[in-house]
């Protein structure tokens, strides 16, 4: 066991951390962010010329090998800085497919298109009626010669609306929360039958409702065993999990960063507000959640790369939940610190409040994941004492 | 002690019920029920249905339009307005200015000011707050200068709640910057918001929505007429509205249709295969809030009854209380909310959240849940953060 | 609604508080615990002839006619001073069912006695396996000619050890946890097949385990209808537990104001410990939790004459719910913001916070009852709005 | 970075299991997994096999003992020990009196007195606390007067743990109270227990049991040689413990064993005719405990590896976080266990709770929950109480 970053990671640490501070400050996010697409393609220029687009991709692959640490190190500085990029839809989400699963034909076609920044992807999986349940799948996918046809309608799909390649969960077989028959197919979002209606959500990300209509693919569209993807799925979102945790301690620590520079700023009643005990004792409350938080994203980034299916899920559940109410009570309490000017749009603090709140609902909230730890018989069980 | 509600109290209660049912109209209803913002109108509407049954302002003196209920009608009569959802009766112009005209303004003010005041005809708001004073009221720094029959209003004012709604404001000024306590030497002004001088300028706040503002003074004559009281004794008058109508701090009765609501939501989704609302630990989760809620109330109505503080000259150490656990439990409520609309709650729109309509079947309540989290981030911030409160109550209840 | 006081009311009050201020302070406690029974059958006499044993009874049974208000003004009173002798197993339960369900002859022979202080009760109800189901009863009594035998062991009897007559409750029909079939018996505690071990209880105060072993008992020992005795036994249950509720607002009253005394006179770093923010915010955030408990203990004790049983026994378990979670704070940050001191046996802190943790435990925990309330429909549904 | 456990430390792991699961008696082993105190016998027999197997000191140095073990092995071995049920090294020898030897002591004292605490030969209690001082410990007045080749102390000191197991102890006391600042004039000193004019009187807590002491200081003629380092240099080498071994201070193992035997009792009582552990509430009840102390081990494990800031010269922001969550999950635990027992936890076994043995069937567990609730709010204000953590945090960490 080691936590020290090696010169590599540090390296790619360093380059982003430099790259944001340059590129994405709050007034310049905030011209990526009224951009047409809602973030910037200049800036998603800068991470192809990075390497951050090609980092979690094989090297036979033409990408640079990187693991859940290195993601963890990208994701944390995003969160930081609140990147508005598509990063996790097109790197975390379709690369992970890909990456895990994709055919050689599929590797070799898309995976340097998504290195060099020109392809954007997007996992449309949720449906209306299925919250968090990755098995609740009632888009159906049936054969037709050698391709398939896709109908139904996915919402809830993060930068579904910039993607030019969408990733669709369809049922092929079997009842609508069935483990088995689920099957991943790669459409085109230019192909016939595909409309989207693409929205901005509360932290003023996007995404976007997209209705398949009789939409034809060939059979080398389908990613891994034809009905055999839900094992694919699980493992792709825990790593998105852990990817999300990593942002949401990027954030937090931003948050508790500047709440901590404003309280000794801020003077009121003739002295700075940092002097006053109480607050003093929250933005320590804070801290410790933070490093907590911190803890549990290094946790999931772990035991995302874990092979066996219930211990990994149960470990990412855990930092899933614990990250969730650590950015809640981070978010919320780095708005009370500032008062009134924390509740303004114009600043950059209720921001973070907002991202983090997103960040909990995704893939399921703390609650949630407690509920499904709990009754897979917990943490202490599933994983090495 | 008899702490069931009256047989009188009972039947009240249905007749306020029976007149939010047969008189408000259904776009107003709507909106509160779905947690949609009420615009001004939406406001009036509400105000003059009640003014037409004499309810638009229960708690002044009878002779000035009150309806001469107990403590413990008012409570209901509030309770019942959130179950409705009926806005609530404007607080700038029922609770604050009308009461400080009621104890403090000349003749000729009440005469022409309650009227007016009730009837939303003049629709004030709050000139309190200024940039930098925060929780630290009394470091205001508007300055007023007496010019003959005017005084010449220059600074600004900041977190103006619906500023842009009102034709009227109520403003505290300083008027002697040599006195010697910061609390002397400031003034209490009326001026219409149309008087050369005065812009407005909407925050926008990070539910997306417009409700504060900032508000500029630029030269800008008030009538010494216009002033309430004696000069530099504004800040009596002001802090005379603190002790005053703590009925409505809790709100009790819009976190109550609040979580009717949200068990509603949660019975329409499913988890597992079985409603959300029959999940044990969501209900037990939804539970603690209803105990916490309960609490609540039955303090709120401890408060109201007991006026044994007001008369002993003590601090009443209730308000506090109210205010901290009743805007814990607003957010508490609504986090419970975004938790039970999920995916539903991420996308922002705008329009649906100022009161737009939109036509998305089951799901519409879930544009409003998270916006309203965030939001009512500002109620353990506004009127005295729950830090000062607690500042307040150390200080003045447990005497530390 | 009306929460003032009336005369005769506040002269109640007035006289607890004044019998316990002259004879109950912490040094006088401690004498009364070091006596045979661990309390004081001195202090006993002096609430008999203080009329609080006769308090809850029907004037027509010699009694006072106090209400629920009355029992929470003494109850409040007695958690205030940690009050040890068996005023709720004698006169809130045993005295519960008398006054409910007793019949004539029963009324007449007991609430005399139990009024002069010349009789003791105690109400053993729960079972190794029960837990807190008023149901779960194993302990069987069998008819035998005009009387019934009862064969069975009871747990955590109150007061059992000292009691001269215990109300026991016994399965007369029906499997273990069915709803009728359960009956409740006056017994004597010097019956043969009666034998009990006394022991101390973690706050102190007294209970035992009685085990009876073919104990007969005549026909008229049986209270109310044989084999209905459950909707009575839930009514006095809930009396008891609004009873508990005051106590336990009494006894975090007193613990926050001994508190806010210690933080007035403690010096450390050259300055009272009181003027630290901190300490303050805390003292305030237990003074709310008081506030809310009393609001509740209130609410418990109207409930509790509530006839709607479902109503009932939803606002008691809310209370008990709250108060409980209230407790627990108030004591534990009692003897927080004491230091050292508060951990000591020698000095009073300790023993509020041992009291409020086991009345938490007395007819179900804060988390029992959330959840019974939870199953039932919650409070909104089941009480007036 | 690599965060999982290597190959070798999962193999030590085993070792050390296999260690304590042949060698640890089964009476030593029932008494932790019961929860009830260890006696002094059982923590001398225990510290004594692992003396034979040379774990007995594993932080120090090779020289003087110490295992070499890397920081991750040193708390694997720590969590098997709890988790064994076996008691923990006695913390002021091994990692309090014994560190200060080493890094201040002379020669001499080395040799002498090294491994004789190793051993427990020596058992070493610390006389610090004071009367009144509570967490301001520099205000310490116990008085050092130089005679000759000795100190003449007189004073108290207060909550002097297992003071009554000790055969020695180390202390600080005054001997120049005319220094300017109160951390100046302290010297730190050894002492036998059974040196004339030392009284040790015990101090019952509320769980009942007899942990702490106060002792009395009455012309105690301690030799010159038993001092550690300087005259009034005291406060230094005590201050060098503070930063010291920050492995234990969570105790996250000890949890661990409490959650675990938690599940089985609950797995034991019946709640609506199905076990409580079952019961999906109850479940993500006991998951969140579990989550929260996974978060403290990846933390506590972070904070072992991560010797950046010492190396810096900086404050470690572990240490407090450590310990404010480490006592507040010691706390949570046992209050759970408490719920889960209910009833049951009611009676009161002094005898038990020391270590006494009762045949009570399945139930003899429930018998110390309410104990070790009550004896581990000591865990928020021993050793600096969290409060005072907080400070820490706020002003070296924060620069607040």
């Amino acid at each position: 066991m080691d936590f020290d970053l090696n010169e590599d990671q540090r390296a790619l640490k360093d380059g982003v951390e430099r790259l944001l501070g340059d590129r994405y400050d709050f007034e310049q996010r905030k011209k990526h962010m009224a951009e047409s697409d809602g973030w910037s393609r200049e800036q998603w220029g800068r991470y192809a010329e990075m390497g951050l687009l090609a980092l979690p991709f094989a090297e036979s692959d033409g990408g640079i090998g990187g693991g859940a640490v290195e993601t963890l190190i990208v994701m944390e500085a995003f969160g930081s800085a609140l990147v508005l990029e598509p990063y996790l839809a097109t790197v975390v989400l379709g690369g992970g497919f890909l990456r895990l699963a994709g055919s050689a034909a599929q590797r070799a076609d898309l995976i340097p298109r998504i290195s060099d920044g020109s392809l954007l992807l997007a996992f449309a999986q949720a449906e209306q009626q299925s919250r968090y349940d990755l098995a609740d799948v009632a888009t159906a996918a049936r054969r037709d010669g050698a391709g398939w046809v896709i109908n139904g309608r996915k919402r809830y799909v993060l930068h579904g609306d910039c993607a030019d390649k969408i990733i669709v969960t369809a049922r092929i077989s079997g009842g609508s929360c069935d483990r088995t028959g689920i099957g991943l197919f790669i459409v085109d979002a230019a192909a016939a039958g595909v409309s989207r209606r693409g929205y901005p959500t509360q932290d003023r990300l996007r995404s976007a409702e997209i209705t398949f209509e009789n939409v034809r693919v060939d059979a080398d569209a389908v990613i891994g065993e034809p009905g055999a993807a839900l094992p694919l799925i699980e493992q792709v979102v825990s790593a998105a999990m852990a990817a999300l945790c990593a942002e949401a301690v990027g954030a937090m620590t931003r948050a508790h960063t500047v709440t901590v520079d404003y309280l000794k700023m801020r003077k009121q009643f003739g002295t700075t507000i940092g002097s006053f005990q109480a607050l003093q004792h929250r933005a320590v409350d804070m801290l410790v959640q933070v490093e907590l938080a911190r803890s549990m994203a290094l946790y999931a980034a772990m035991m995302s790369e874990e092979p066996n299916a219930l211990k990994r899920g149960s470990a990412v559940s855990a930092a899933k939940a614990q990250i969730g109410r650590a950015g809640h009570f981070v978010g919320g309490q780095a708005v009370q610190l500032h008062g009134g000017i924390g509740m303004t749009n114009e600043y950059m603090i209720g921001h973070y409040y907002r991202r983090l709140t997103m960040i909990d609902l995704q893939f399921g909230d703390s609650n949630h994941h407690l509920g499904v730890l709990a009754r897979t018989g917990g943490l202490l069980e599933s994983a090495e004492i | 002690m008899d702490l069931r509600y009256s047989d009188e109290e009972i039947a009240f209660r249905e007749e306020v019920r029976e007149f939010f049912r047969t008189t408000l109209p259904n776009d107003i209803r709507r909106k509160g029920i779905l947690g949609q913002r009420f615009n001004r109108d939406d406001i009036v509407r509400a105000t003059l249905l009640r003014h037409e049954r004499g309810w638009a302002t229960p708690s002044w003196p009878v002779e000035w339009g009150g309806t001469g209920w107990n403590a413990v009608k008012q409570y209901i009569f509030k309770e019942e307005t959130y179950i409705a959802g009926a806005p609530e009766p404007l607080g700038f112009n029922v609770n604050m200015i009308g009461p400080v005209i009621i104890a403090f303004g000349t003749e000729e003010q009440k005469k022409h000011f309650l009227p007016k005041i009730a009837r939303l005809d003049y629709w004030f708001c709050q000139g309190f707050s200024e940039p930098g004073a925060g929780s630290d009221l009394a470091s205001l720094r508007t300055q007023a200068v007496r010019d003959g029959d005017h005084y010449v209003v220059n600074g600004q004012k900041i977190w103006t709640t619906l500023a842009h709604f009102a034709n009227w404001c109520f403003l505290l000024v300083r008027t002697d910057p040599t006195a010697k306590k910061r609390q002397q030497g400031i003034t209490y002004l009326l001026v219409e918001m149309n008087t050369p001088g005065i812009t407005v300028r909407p925050i926008i706040t990070i539910d997306g929505h417009h409700e504060f503002n900032e508000v500029f003074f630029d030269n800008v004559r008030i009538p010494v007429a216009n002033r309430i009281g004696e000069e530099n004794k504004g800040w009596d008058y002001a802090k005379y509205l603190l002790g005053h109508e703590r009925g409505g701090v809790a709100r009790v009765g819009l976190c109550k249709l609040r979580l009717q609501r949200t068990k509603e939501f949660a019975s329409r989704i499913n988890v597992d295969g079985r409603p959300l609302s029959e999940n044990q630990s969501f209900r037990e989760r939804i539970t603690a809030l209803e105990i916490d809620l309960k609490a609540l109330e039955m303090l709120q109505l401890r408060a109201l009854s007991d006026t044994s503080h007001a008369r002993a000259g003590k601090p009443d150490p209730m308000a506090p209380i109210l205010k901290i656990r009743g805007s814990e439990l607003q957010q508490a409520t609504t986090e419970l909310q975004t938790e039970v609309a999920g995916y539903a709650a991420m996308e922002f729109d705008a329009d649906f959240v100022g009161g737009g309509a939109k036509p998305l079947g089951g799901e519409d309540w879930a544009l409003t849940v998270a916006p309203n989290q965030y939001w009512l981030r500002h109620t353990t911030i506004s009127a005295g953060t729950n830090e000062i409160q607690r500042n307040v109550l150390a200080k003045s209840v447990l005497e530390l």
